[in-house]
This record gives structure tokens, C-alpha cells and sequence, in this order.
């Protein structure tokens, strides 16, 4: 089935015509500014990030500038950098994220690498394979793995060994035992687990514990989860937790800071979260006073973990071969190991190159803070969300129809796998 | 008889002490938010979570501001904001008095037609068209200048209807007094026409500020760049996606973008309240 | 039917008081007249009897009984407003009939009361009609139609002709003194019209900035004014007011008691010589304006219109028609006056020196 | 010379609002994502809308709610506190005043105030419910209360300025008129129904009409307090029209034909008002 969505999408570039352009690397030539948008938004994220781009700026022989944009949310970035490149007026570079790569990609909106990794001898074999997946499209290599990460149970040591465990949990249900032991023994003032809405990242790997898939189908054009009773099964779960009190009830809005905020004033002792967040969350437990455990993410029967974050690709419409070739210059430098070890280490996402690893800076902070390491592992049974063109779409679909069975409560289980039924009708 | 009508003025007194009361609460109701936002705007972080939360900051702090001036560049918004909100008005009035008066007081072919689209104007919200006009503005590549904020509301169909109803009330004879004077048309409108028209003039300006300057919708939509960005977007800016939602910081964001209208408002309440008042009558 | 009295009612508005210390009956089942200047207060006293701008200090009585606190609506008067005042959204009948209805007055009663009010007022084909469908004199029935059919014992009325045509207003007011011969009920009329008060009222009350002036039915106060601010008010042109000499009273005569002829008779009380300084040939009578020898002015109002703009004649009146006023311009008569005579032999001689 | 006049106004007029609506119309029968090709599908955008996905009904509902709450609530307060703060006294005024300020103030700023005391942690209406024993609300997260509270905060926000120009009208009636009702012995509630709200029904089908249009156009205050949440129980049509718009891969097709079926429900709504409503009210 993949296969033949390949097919039928190359069909269609060829038909186009301009996926028939092979772009040639350029030397930049002159002093250019080029601009960058992205989501780094958190404050140990800005600080990294402005450091990054001062550096490149500084040291670079060639007079390239980089512009840094927030431009919000990941969503945001993805909506401002579409709409920016229909007005013709788009960044050089931008920041995306894996749902929004196939969208840009299938529509021959990012750049093919190919000739610039061929003419600098960019080894792409170094990096990490597992966070390979959303670099090739097509036969090309259209963005660079730059805030990638997994998901982590970040939870109050303490609070797990005052009801027994003083190991995490290594399975979803020794999770709920314990959760619901420290929401009793709290008298219910203490949440055991919280999660956030994200559908195609945190849900999607408990579904995909449970059907192997997760909420998108392998060939990226279906959701068997609705027929096949996994996301049935998880949704009536997920209720049941929270109206049994012991899982939290996410917050509409900013439900991630208000999710760590009760962590640190210890009204909950545990919630998944990414990695990339792993330098603020720890920050914010050691001037709380909690003694923060970091580790691997469980699903029904075990582990079980997604990928997610964003990516690096230069837009190959309204750009200049000149402001191509910078942004390529830009990239090359923020995948240097300096720069891949220093953003793991300042902010907590994933290591991308495996030279980057055995760099002083990475084993100096695994060997001091075994979350960081732990987070790299459990690459090894964590995965990705399909590569398709819909996932942006249907995670939203799915996102907001959990929002209005958890938060909302005004629905049940069956009425939302039926409504989206309907939508995945509509939309696949 | 008599004593029936006794009660009368009792009653009228408990009447007033009761609503007395009352309007003593719909000024809290009114007025405490603002003070809320004050008050929180001087607290600490961990201040602000306090629950329940405390009336007055336990430690008066400015770091709040600081913060706000450190992480956003607020000159930048601000300075957007103003010229925005400078320029709309400008471009507005130089478009919109001249309409009103010729629509007030030439009778010319095509005039009713043309007042049912200034009308049918007023009716169509800019949340409809911003799909279109996004995508004129892109394909003008105005997306990264502040053209998009401005140029889309030169005519405020709205002004023009309230100018002419304030023009039409100007008694013909004076215009006609003036033509014998030898008056030119620009004479006429300048000198007659808007000192009658005032109160209308400064309810049109009044709304054009409360709508640019408040505007979000429209610079959210139409603005690809943070350097044309106005306060009203910085404010999401100062949100941590990952950390907690520092409230402190928030409302002091959000008390710099209010505290121009909030002392524009008193200063001129009296004013801005009876030409309100009188847009109601017409 | 009701007697009306005003007792020491004050009213004033902010800081500006309009009525002081004012003390007044107005008879049962008069037509009475207010009528002054504007801003005399005759409106505002209308306004306290009907209850719709209460007396800021003392006692309104109606039929001996103390209304202060008693609401608008129940006290048994009904108002004709200056502009009418009639509900726009309702139809005449509808307007008729709002008072009677919130009254509680029967159904039966209400359509026998309007039935026969609008025969009266003539307004019996247009009941169904919305007031803005009537012209300016079928308003006006209506706000009288509206007044009438509650069957008040005091009938208000605050200047009801004033938005009429003249030739209306004349037909009109002739109309209401018929109705009140038929109704027998205390009327208050308010008008700053003079020759309206004096056409219409049974009992004229004169008010100048606040005050009484006088009180007295149309003849009386035509004949006998009691000062000079009645004297001049009523009658046009006004009572003529000249000085004599360095007396300190002043001397009053109306327009059409002048004598004019070219040889002062010996018997008048009061001669001047005069020239005429402008004539207005008004049909049935001729105004001159006339210059005294010492430069005050005087009108004279004659049926001979022969004279001509620069004739120098004889001004004279008979003591009868002289009025006399003290320096305070209170009017100073034959009887109850020791000094009369006196200032009767002061004009006479006035002349001669 | 009147030619010259009016053509500038007319000009910006036609350009930004006339060409954007039959744009957004024409747009509305195409596949359209301001990068690929126009692709023409006939009705299947508003199909979709219609009877295919369940999001727009809901936002179309939840505009509706929306809309009506606060055109009933806001006109019955304005008339009732135009009724009570009718007497031109010092704290009257001071209180009309304060009660305008929040019209002033941007629908952001306000939604940021309010979001914080609707905070559920330590917000201040969870605090003043505690004071008085009682239990907290979920507020925004609840999803039967989001849109009430989004209710409320507009009807906050505005309430001052509708005062304003009921009060206006109030003055704006002869007050023979309400002297002569006095005399009639009106009791009070017929006396509002009968003679104040006849007389004051042109102001207040102009605030039906204007209420109800900027009503339907509500999004800053949603989009900063719930975001539509939870799941799509405050999500409304302009929101909704703004997602499929700017995000969901920028579905300009569809979201143009969420826009027109808007612009339609905008002009029924309106020529109904002229028709209907417009027929019982009393213009002198």
C-alpha cells in the first residue's frame, strides 16, 4: 500500500513538471540575510537558539545573517510557513515538524539536499538512524533532524517509593496500579499520571501499543484503529482513569505548563512529556525540591514510545539559489557536533549524529543525568508516526475529539470512534 | 386615603438604599477585573498562585516588567501599533469626510446605489473577507510590511454613513449663506460642515482607534513577520510553551496595551461618554 | 370639582429658585387663567398640581385634602400637554382609552366614556387611526379627548393652542369654553397669551417671575389693574406709563382713552402737548405714536384715522382713565388713599408750569 | 465634483470589500490551498460542510448559542441598567463610565483578565467559591460552561456601551410623554412595555441588528480563551473558518465556502430583522 501512494505521488510530481527540476548546489557568493522561523519558543529553547544563530553569524566566513522568527507553536510554524510560501514571501528555512514534513513535501515545497550532501560530502550515514525516517522523500533529502524527540515519563521518585516502587514502571498497567495507590493514600489530593492531548504523539503510541499502528494506518491513507476496537479500547480507558480520579484531566489551554505546574507544587506525581523538555522540567523539579525520575514510556504490556519534533528544511519556492545555498550553510553548521551535543544538552531534544554522541560534551551529562541517556535508548522501540500527507489533518481531527471526550465529558467513547468514523469518511 | 400614601416616600427610601447597594457591586463587577490585572501584574510568580490568591502582592515587584521587556522587544509592537493605528485614522477621514459630505449634499446619478453598497459594507465583516484579501495582499507581497494592517480599512463605510447623518443635520441655508459668501467647496466642508459635524467626527476617530489599536484578528491573519506585528499578538508572545503560564508577566504585557486607551478614557471620559450618547439619538 | 390651594410652596431647580413663598386658591369649578411672561413660573405651577414636578417645600391642597404624596396618577386631574404628549404607538382609541384601562374602569364603562367623548371632540370617525395619520387639530382632540374621558376634577392644560394655526386656535378656544360651561369643572389653563386669558378665563391669574401679580376675573383685571406690570401686560398697546415731573409716582392711561384734538379742553385731569411721530392705520382703529414735549413716548389707539405723521396736537385724558402707581409701581386708588387728591391736583398743575 | 468625492471611498470599498466577497463565493466551488491549482468541485466543499463532517454543524450551533445569549442578555441588561442609572446623578455617571471602560479595552487584553480569574488552580472565581463553601468550577475546561463563559465576558466587555446608547434613547423620549403616562396611572411594568419600549424599539433593533452581526464574528476571545475547546464545544464559525484556512493544509476552497455560508447566514438573518422584526417596530 505505501508503495503504491509512492507511486501514485510520483506520478503526480511528474505530471507537474516541476519535480522534474534538479536544483545544483551553489557556493554563496555574497553577503545575504537569510530567515529562519521556528517554534523554540520556551526560554532554555530562545536562549540555546539565539546563541546558535549568534555564533553561525559570527563565525561564518561566507557574510551570511540569520534572521531568527518564532513563530509559535509547531501548528503555527507550519500555517505562517504554507501561507507565507503561497504569497511568495516564505523563510529560507524553517523548523518543521514531522506532521507538517509530509504535507510541505508531497507538494514539492522543500529543497532537495542530494547535491549540496554530495558536493560537501555530508555523511549522512552519521546520523542516527532512527530519527532518519522524515529526512528522505522521494529519492531526495529534504530536511535535517534538528529538534527531534521522544516522549518521557518524568515522575516524583519519592512519591512512587512511599506507595512501593522504587523503580519506574516497565509496564502501563504497573503504572495505573501505582498511579491509583498514590491518588488513595493522597486521599485524591495527589494525581498519579497526567497526560496532554497529543494525538499523534503521546495517544498515538498507547494505540499503537495496542494495535501496533497507532492512530494513522502503516500506508498513511486510513485509521484501522477505529475498526479494529484498539482506539475504542483506549479512549473508554483513558475516560475511565479520569473519572476515577487518578488521572488528571489535561487543561484546555497550555495544558503542558499547567500539567508540569502541578508536578512541581506536587498535586501530581507523574506525566509523559517530551524529551525536548527534559532541561526545563529538570530545572523546575530541582527548585521545587522533587526528586524528578526520568524514564521510559510504557504502553499496554510494556514499552512502548513515539518520535516526534521537528526538522530542518529549506523552502525551495520564493528563495534565491544564493539564499538556498546559506540556508544550507546554516544547516550544515547546526548539525556540527558542537551544535547537536550543546542543543541536547541545553534543552533536552535528541542527539541526531552519532559522532555527536561520543563528543565530551554528550558523555560528560549522560554520565551525570541518566534521563538524557535514557531518552536516546529508548529510541530503540520508539517510533514514528506514518509519513503522510493526512496526518496533519486527521492528529487534528483526532486531538480535538479527544478534547471533547476528556475534557469535555459530554460524549461518550462510542459517540467519538463514531464521529470519527465519519471524518476519516471525509477526509482519507 | 390618607395614610395609603404614607409609605410612599418610605418606600422610595428603602428603594434607593437597595440600589444604592446594588450599584456599589456593579462597580466592583466592573472595575475590579482592571484592578486584578494591576495587581497581578506586581506579584511575584509564585505570588500570583497563592490559593486562595491574596488582594495585595505580599512582595511588590517590577519583575513582571522587566521580564516583558527583556523577552520582547516592545518598542517594536508598540511602535507598529502606533503607526497603524496613526495611519488608519489619517487615511480614514481624508477618504471618509469628503464621501459623507458629497453623499449629504449632492444629489448625483448613481448615488442611491452607491450608498446601499456603503451600507451593505457596513454589514460584511472583515472575518469573512480576510480569506481574499490574504490572498491579494500575498500575491502584492505586503505580507512583511504593515500595508495589510492599513490600506484594507482607507474607507470605513461605517464613518461615512455617521458623517453623512451628522452632515445632514447642518441647516442648508447656512451652506447657502456661505456660497454667497463665496465660499469653495473645501472652504465649506473644513469651515461648516466638520466643526458641525464634531461630535460625529470624534466618535468615527474614537471607534478607528478602539478598532485598530484593539485590533487581533486581522494583524494575526495578515502578518508573516514580527517586525509588523502590533502589541495585541505580542502579548501571546510572552507565554512559555513550556513552563508554567507565568501570569505576572501576562498582565503586565497586557497592561502596557491598555494603559494608553485607559488614560485617553480618562482624560476625555466626558467627551468620549456624550458623543457615545449622541450616536445613539440620531 | 375641586378647589386647588397653594400653601408658602417653594420650588426651585439646583440652586435656582423659581417659586417662593407662594400662597394661592384657585376656585372650584372656575376657568382659571395662569398666564406671564415666560419663565414665570405658570408651567411649573401646573406641574405641581398635577404631581409631575412636585413643590420643593409646602402644601399642595386639592379639596382641603394635602396631594404632596400622592402619585401623579391618582389624583384625580388630567393634563393636556403643550405638545400634546400623545402616545405615538397607540391609535386614537387606544390613547383614549390607556388611562381608563389602567384605572380598572370597566369594559362597557370604557367604550359608553369613549363613544361619547369623541362625539363630543368630533373625533369619532378617526379612532382607528395612529396619531401620526391626524393633523394638527385632531391631535390636539385627542390629548383633550384623552384628558376628558377620565373625568377629572381638575382639567390641566399647559398652553394647548400654542402649536396651532391662528385661525384654529381662535375656533379652538372658543370650543374649549363651551366645554367647560358643559363640564362645570375647575379648569387650569396655562398661556402666555393675554388676549387668551382674557378671551377664556372666568379667573385670571397674573404671575411675573414667580409671583402673583394679580388676581382678579378678565374685566377686573382690565379695568383695575393692581400694578403696573398688570397694567401693561394686558391690552394692546400696553397701558402708557409716563413720569411727571420729578413726583415720585408715575401715571398710567391706556391707549384708546387718549384724547386728541388740536384745542386742550379746560377740564381734563391730564394735558400735554405731542406730536405725532408714526401712525399704523389698522383698519377699524389707527395706533399713533406720540413724542411729549419732555421726550416720553406714549401710544394712543383711536378710531380716527385722519391724523398725520407730524401734527402737533393735544394729548389729554379724564381722571377717570388715569392710573396711578407708587415709585414701587403699586397701583394707588381713589379709596383707602389720603394723598390721591393730591397727586390728582400735582398732574393737573403738572401742565400749566 | 460629487463624482470625485466618493471615488476614493468607492474605490477601497469595491477593491476590499466587494472583490474579496464575490472572490471568496467563486472560491468556494474550488479545491484550493493557495499552492496547488484551482481544481473545480462544483457543491462538494459545502456538501462536506453540510452533511459529511459533524465540525461545522457544531460550530455553526455554537455560534448560534452564542449569538443568541449574548444579543438576549446584553440588550435585557442595557435596558434594564439604562432604566435604573437613568437619573443623571454623580454615581450614576461614575458607574456608566466604569461599565464603558472594558469597551475600550481590546477583546485580547480582556480575555487574558478574564482567563486568569476563570483559572482553575488559583483563579479568582474558584477562590471566591471556596470563600463561600462552595465547590470549584471547571469554567474553560468545561465544556458545557466554556461557552458561558465566553458569554459572559462579551456581554461584560460591551454591556457598558449598549447602556450608553439606551440611555441615549431613553432621554431622546418627550418627557410629556412619560408625565402623561404618570397622569394615566400607568403602573410601572405597562409603562415600560406600553410607552418606553415602543418608543425606544428603532435603538434597539439597530443594537439587535449590530449585536447580532458582531456576534457571529467572534474569535479573539475564543481563540484566546478555550481555542475552540474543549474538543469543539466553543469552537465558532470564524474560528473554525480560520483553521481550515491557516492550518489544516490551508483548505481555502473549503474554508471559502464556510465564509459564504457565514456571509448567507448574515444576510438572512439581516433581511429578516428589516422584514419581521422591522414591521413591529415604531418609528415616529
Amino acid at each position: 500500500m505505501k508503495k503504491l501512494f509512492v507511486v501514485l505521488l510520483m506520478g503526480a510530481l511528474l505530471v507537474s513538471a516541476q519535480g522534474l527540476v534538479f536544483a545544483e548546489a551553489v557556493g554563496v557568493t555574497e553577503p545575504i540575510t537569510i530567515t529562519f522561523w521556528h517554534a523554540r519558543g520556551s526560554t532554555v529553547d530562545a536562549e540555546w537558539l539565539a546563541n546558535s544563530i549568534n555564533k553561525f553569524n559570527a563565525t561564518n566566513t561566507l557574510g551570511i545573517t540569520v534572521e531568527g522568527v518564532y513563530q509559535g507553536y509547531f501548528s503555527d510554524v507550519q500555517a505562517k510557513t504554507l501561507a507565507s510560501i503561497a504569497a511568495g514571501d516564505p523563510p529560507t528555512i524553517a523548523e518543521i515538524s514531522c506532521t507538517a514534513i509530509p504535507v510541505l513535501a508531497t507538494q514539492d515545497l522543500l529543497v532537495d539536499l542530494t547535491p549540496y550532501v554530495e558536493r560537501d560530502g555530508f555523511d549522512m550515514d552519521n546520523i542516527v538512524e532512527a530519527v532518519s525516517d522524515y529526512i528522505y522523500y522521494d529519492g531526495q533529502i529534504i530536511t535535517m533532524p534538528y529538534t527531534r524527540g521522544t516522549a518521557i515519563m518524568y515522575y516524583n521518585k519519592d512519591m512512587y517509593a512511599e506507595v512501593g516502587l522504587d523503580r519506574a514502571p516497565t509496564t502501563l498497567e504497573e503504572l495505573n496500579h501505582y498511579a491509583k495507590l498514590i491518588y488513595e493514600n493522597s486521599d485524591g489530593a495527589v494525581k498519579g499520571i497526567g497526560y496532554t492531548i497529543e494525538a499523534n504523539y503521546y495517544q498515538h503510541y498507547l494505540v499503537q501499543s495496542l494495535n501496533g499502528m497507532g492512530i494513522l494506518d502503516a500506508d498513511g491513507s486510513g485509521a484501522s484503529c477505529l475498526e479494529d476496537g484498539s482506539l475504542l479500547q483506549f479512549l473508554t480507558d483513558w475516560f475511565e482513569w479520569t473519572e476515577e480520579g487518578w488521572c488528571a484531566v489535561p487543561a484546555l489551554s497550555s495544558a503542558s505548563s499547567v500539567v508540569q505546574e502541578n508536578f512541581n507544587n506536587k498535586s501530581l506525581a507523574a506525566f509523559v512529556s517530551s524529551s525536548n523538555r527534559a532541561t526545563t522540567i529538570s530545572n523546575n523539579a530541582k527548585a521545587n525540591g522533587i526528586n524528578l525520575g526520568m524514564a521510559f514510556t510504557v504502553g499496554y504490556g510494556g514499552y512502548s514510545a513515539p518520535i516526534g519534533g521537528g526538522s530542518l528544511g529549506i523552502i525551495n519556492r520564493g528563495n534565491t539559489d544564493q539564499e538556498i545555498a546559506a540556508a544550507w550553510e546554516f544547516m550544515k553548521f547546526l548539525m556540527t557536533d558542537e551544535q547537536v551535543a550543546g542543543n541536547h544538552v541545553a534543552t533536552g531534544v535528541l542527539p541526531a549524529t552519532y559522532s555527536s554522541i561520543e563528543t565530551d560534551i554528550i558523555q560528560e551529562c549522560w554520565a551525570e543525568n541518566e534521563g538524557y541517556k535514557l531518552s536516546y535508548e529508548q529510541l530503540d522501540f520508539a517510533s514514528e508516526i506514518r509519513f503522510s500527507p493526512y496526518v496533519s489533518e486527521w492528529s487534528s481531527i483526532v486531538k480535538s475529539a479527544m478534547s471533547q471526550l476528556i475534557q469535555g465529558r459530554n460524549i461518550t467513547p462510542e459517540e467519538v470512534v463514531q464521529n470519527l468514523k465519519d471524518e476519516a469518511a471525509a477526509l482519507f | 386615603m390618607h395614610s395609603k400614601y404614607t409609605g410612599f416616600k418610605l418606600r422610595r427610601l428603602a428603594v434607593s438604599g437597595i440600589s444604592f447597594t446594588f450599584k456599589l457591586f456593579m462597580l466592583v463587577l466592573f472595575l475590579f477585573p482592571f484592578y486584578w490585572m494591576i495587581v497581578t501584574s506586581f506579584k511575584t510568580y509564585g505570588g500570583s498562585i497563592v490559593f486562595p490568591p491574596t488582594l495585595l502582592p505580599h512582595t511588590f515587584t517590577l519583575e513582571a516588567f522587566e521580564q516583558v521587556f527583556t523577552r520582547l522587544n516592545l518598542w517594536n509592537y508598540l511602535k507598529n501599533s502606533v503607526i497603524v493605528t496613526v495611519a488608519v485614522i489619517v487615511i480614514q477621514t481624508l477618504i471618509g469626510v469628503p464621501a459623507a459630505y458629497a453623499f449629504s449634499r449632492y444629489s448625483f446619478k448613481g448615488r442611491g446605489i452607491m450608498l446601499a453598497l456603503v451600507m451593505a459594507a457596513f454589514m460584511v465583516p472583515t472575518q469573512i473577507t480576510f480569506i481574499t484579501v490574504y490572498i491579494m495582499m500575498s500575491k502584492l507581497r505586503w505580507l512583511n510590511t504593515l500595508l495589510p494592517q492599513i490600506v484594507p480599512f482607507g474607507a470605513s463605510a461605517y464613518g461615512i454613513f455617521l458623517l453623512r447623518q451628522a452632515f445632514m443635520q447642518v441647516p442648508t441655508d447656512i451652506i447657502e449663506a456661505a456660497r454667497l459668501d463665496n465660499a469653495g467647496e473645501i472652504k465649506i466642508m473644513t469651515r461648516i460642515m466638520l466643526p458641525a459635524a464634531k461630535s460625529s467626527l470624534m466618535t468615527v476617530t474614537l471607534f478607528s482607534f478602539v478598532g485598530s489599536w484593539n485590533s487581533y484578528f486581522w494583524p494575526l491573519v495578515m502578518s508573516n513577520a514580527e517586525k509588523v506585528r502590533p502589541l495585541t499578538l505580542a502579548i501571546e508572545r510572552l507565554k512559555d510553551q513550556d513552563a508554567g503560564i507565568n501570569w505576572p508577566v501576562i498582565m503586565a504585557g497586557n497592561m502596557i496595551m491598555v494603559l494608553p486607551v485607559l488614560l485617553i478614557f480618562l482624560l476625555m471620559s466626558n467627551k468620549i461618554i456624550s458623543s457615545m450618547g449622541y450616536r445613539g439619538i440620531k | 370639582m375641586a378647589k386647588i390651594e397653594f400653601l408658602d410652596v417653594h420650588k426651585s431647580f439646583g440652586s435656582a429658585k423659581v417659586i417662593e413663598n407662594l400662597n394661592l386658591t384657585l376656585e372650584d369649578g372656575k376657568f382659571n387663567v395662569l398666564v406671564g411672561p415666560s419663565g414665570c413660573g405658570k408651567t411649573t405651577l401646573l406641574r405641581m398640581i398635577a404631581g409631575i414636578g412636585p413643590a420643593t417645600k409646602g402644601q399642595i391642597l386639592l379639596d382641603g385634602e394635602d396631594v404632596s404624596n400622592i402619585p401623579p396618577g391618582k389624583r384625580g386631574v388630567a393634563m393636556v400637554f403643550q405638545s400634546y404628549a400623545i402616545y405615538p404607538m397607540m391609535t386614537v382609541r387606544q390613547n383614549i382609552e390607556f388611562g381608563l384601562k389602567n384605572n380598572r374602569v370597566p369594559k362597557a364603562e370604557r367604550e359608553r366614556r369613549i363613544s361619547e367623548v369623541s362625539q363630543v371632540v368630533g373625533l369619532a370617525p378617526y379612532l382607528g387611526r395612529k396619531p401620526s395619520q391626524l393633523s394638527g387639530g385632531q391631535r390636539q382632540r385627542v390629548a383633550l379627548a384623552r384628558a376628558m374621558v377620565k373625568e377629572p376634577k381638575v382639567f390641566l392644560m399647559d398652553e394647548p393652542l400654542s402649536n396651532l394655526d391662528a385661525k384654529l386656535r381662535g375656533a379652538m378656544r372658543s370650543e374649549l369654553v363651551q366645554l367647560h360651561k358643559q363640564l362645570k369643572t375647575t379648569f387650569v389653563y396655562v398661556t402666555h397669551d393675554q388676549v387668551e386669558a382674557m378671551a377664556m378665563g372666568d379667573c385670571i391669574i397674573l404671575m411675573d417671575q414667580g409671583k402673583i401679580m394679580q388676581q382678579s376675573d378678565p374685566e377686573t383685571m382690565y379695568r383695575d389693574p393692581n400694578n403696573i406690570f398688570a397694567a401693561q401686560f394686558i391690552g394692546t398697546p400696553p397701558t402708557n406709563i409716563v413720569e411727571i415731573g420729578s413726583e415720585n409716582f408715575k401715571l398710567g392711561f391706556r391707549p384708546e382713552t387718549i384724547i386728541l384734538s388740536a384745542n386742550a379742553g379746560p377740564d381734563r385731569a391730564f394735558t400735554r402737548r405731542v406730536k405725532i411721530m408714526t401712525r399704523e392705520m389698522l383698519g377699524a382703529e389707527t395706533f399713533y405714536k406720540l413724542c411729549l414735549e419732555d421726550g416720553q413716548e406714549a401710544m394712543a389707539r383711536l378710531t380716527n384715522s385722519s391724523l398725520a405723521e407730524g401734527d402737533t396736537l393735544y394729548l389729554q385724558v379724564d381722571e377717570d382713565n388715569l392710573y396711578f402707581f407708587d415709585a414701587k409701581g403699586n397701583r394707588v386708588r381713589k379709596t383707602g388713599s389720603q394723598h390721591y387728591d393730591a397727586m390728582v391736583e400735582r398732574v393737573k398743575r403738572s401742565h400749566e408750569s | 465634483m460629487p463624482y470625485v468625492m466618493v471615488a476614493p471611498a468607492m474605490t477601497f470599498l469595491l477593491v476590499f470589500t466587494f472583490y474579496p466577497l464575490a472572490n471568496l463565493v467563486y472560491l468556494s466551488f474550488f479545491r484550493y490551498n493557495l499552492i496547488s491549482d484551482k481544481v473545480f468541485i462544483g457543491l462538494t466543499n459545502y456538501r462536506n460542510l453540510l452533511f459529511v463532517k459533524k465540525d461545522f454543524i457544531q460550530a455553526l450551533k455554537n455560534t448560534a448559542l452564542y449569538s443568541f445569549a449574548v444579543v438576549f442578555f446584553t440588550i435585557l441588561l442595557a435596558i434594564l441598567f439604562a432604566l435604573w442609572l437613568e437619573k443623571d446623578s454623580k454615581i450614576n455617571r461614575f458607574l456608566q463610565k466604569s461599565m464603558f471602560t472594558p469597551y475600550l479595552i481590546a477583546m485580547v487584553s480582556t480575555a487574558y483578565i478574564w482567563s486568569w480569574m476563570f483559572d482553575v488552580d488559583s483563579g479568582l472565581l474558584n477562590a471566591a467559591l471556596a470563600f463561600v463553601k462552595l465547590s470549584p468550577l471547571r469554567w474553560l475546561n468545561d465544556s458545557s460552561l466554556a461557552i458561558w463563559c465566553i458569554v459572559i465576558v462579551s456581554v461584560w466587555k460591551s454591556l457598558g456601551y449598549y447602556l450608553l446608547i439606551v440611555l441615549a434613547s431613553l432621554k431622546s423620549i418627550p418627557s410629556e410623554i412619560i408625565e402623561a403616562a404618570e397622569l394615566d396611572n400607568t403602573p410601572w411594568l405597562r409603562k415600560f412595555f406600553r410607552i418606553i419600549l415602543p418608543m425606544i424599539s428603532p435603538q434597539i433593533f439597530f443594537l439587535l441588528i449590530t449585536i447580532t452581526i458582531s456576534s457571529f464574528k467572534v474569535f479573539d476571545s475564543v481563540r484566546v480563551m478555550t481555542n475552540g475547546g474543549p474538543g469543539n464545544a466553543t469552537d465558532v464559525l470564524v474560528t473554525y473558518i480560520h483553521r481550515y484556512a491557516f492550518q489544516m493544509n490551508m483548505r481555502v476552497g473549503y474554508a471559502s465556502a464556510a465564509g459564504s455560508l457565514l456571509l448567507g447566514i448574515l444576510m438572512i438573518l439581516t433581511v429578516f430583522y428589516f422584514r419581521f422584526a422591522g414591521r413591529r417596530v415604531h418609528y415616529q
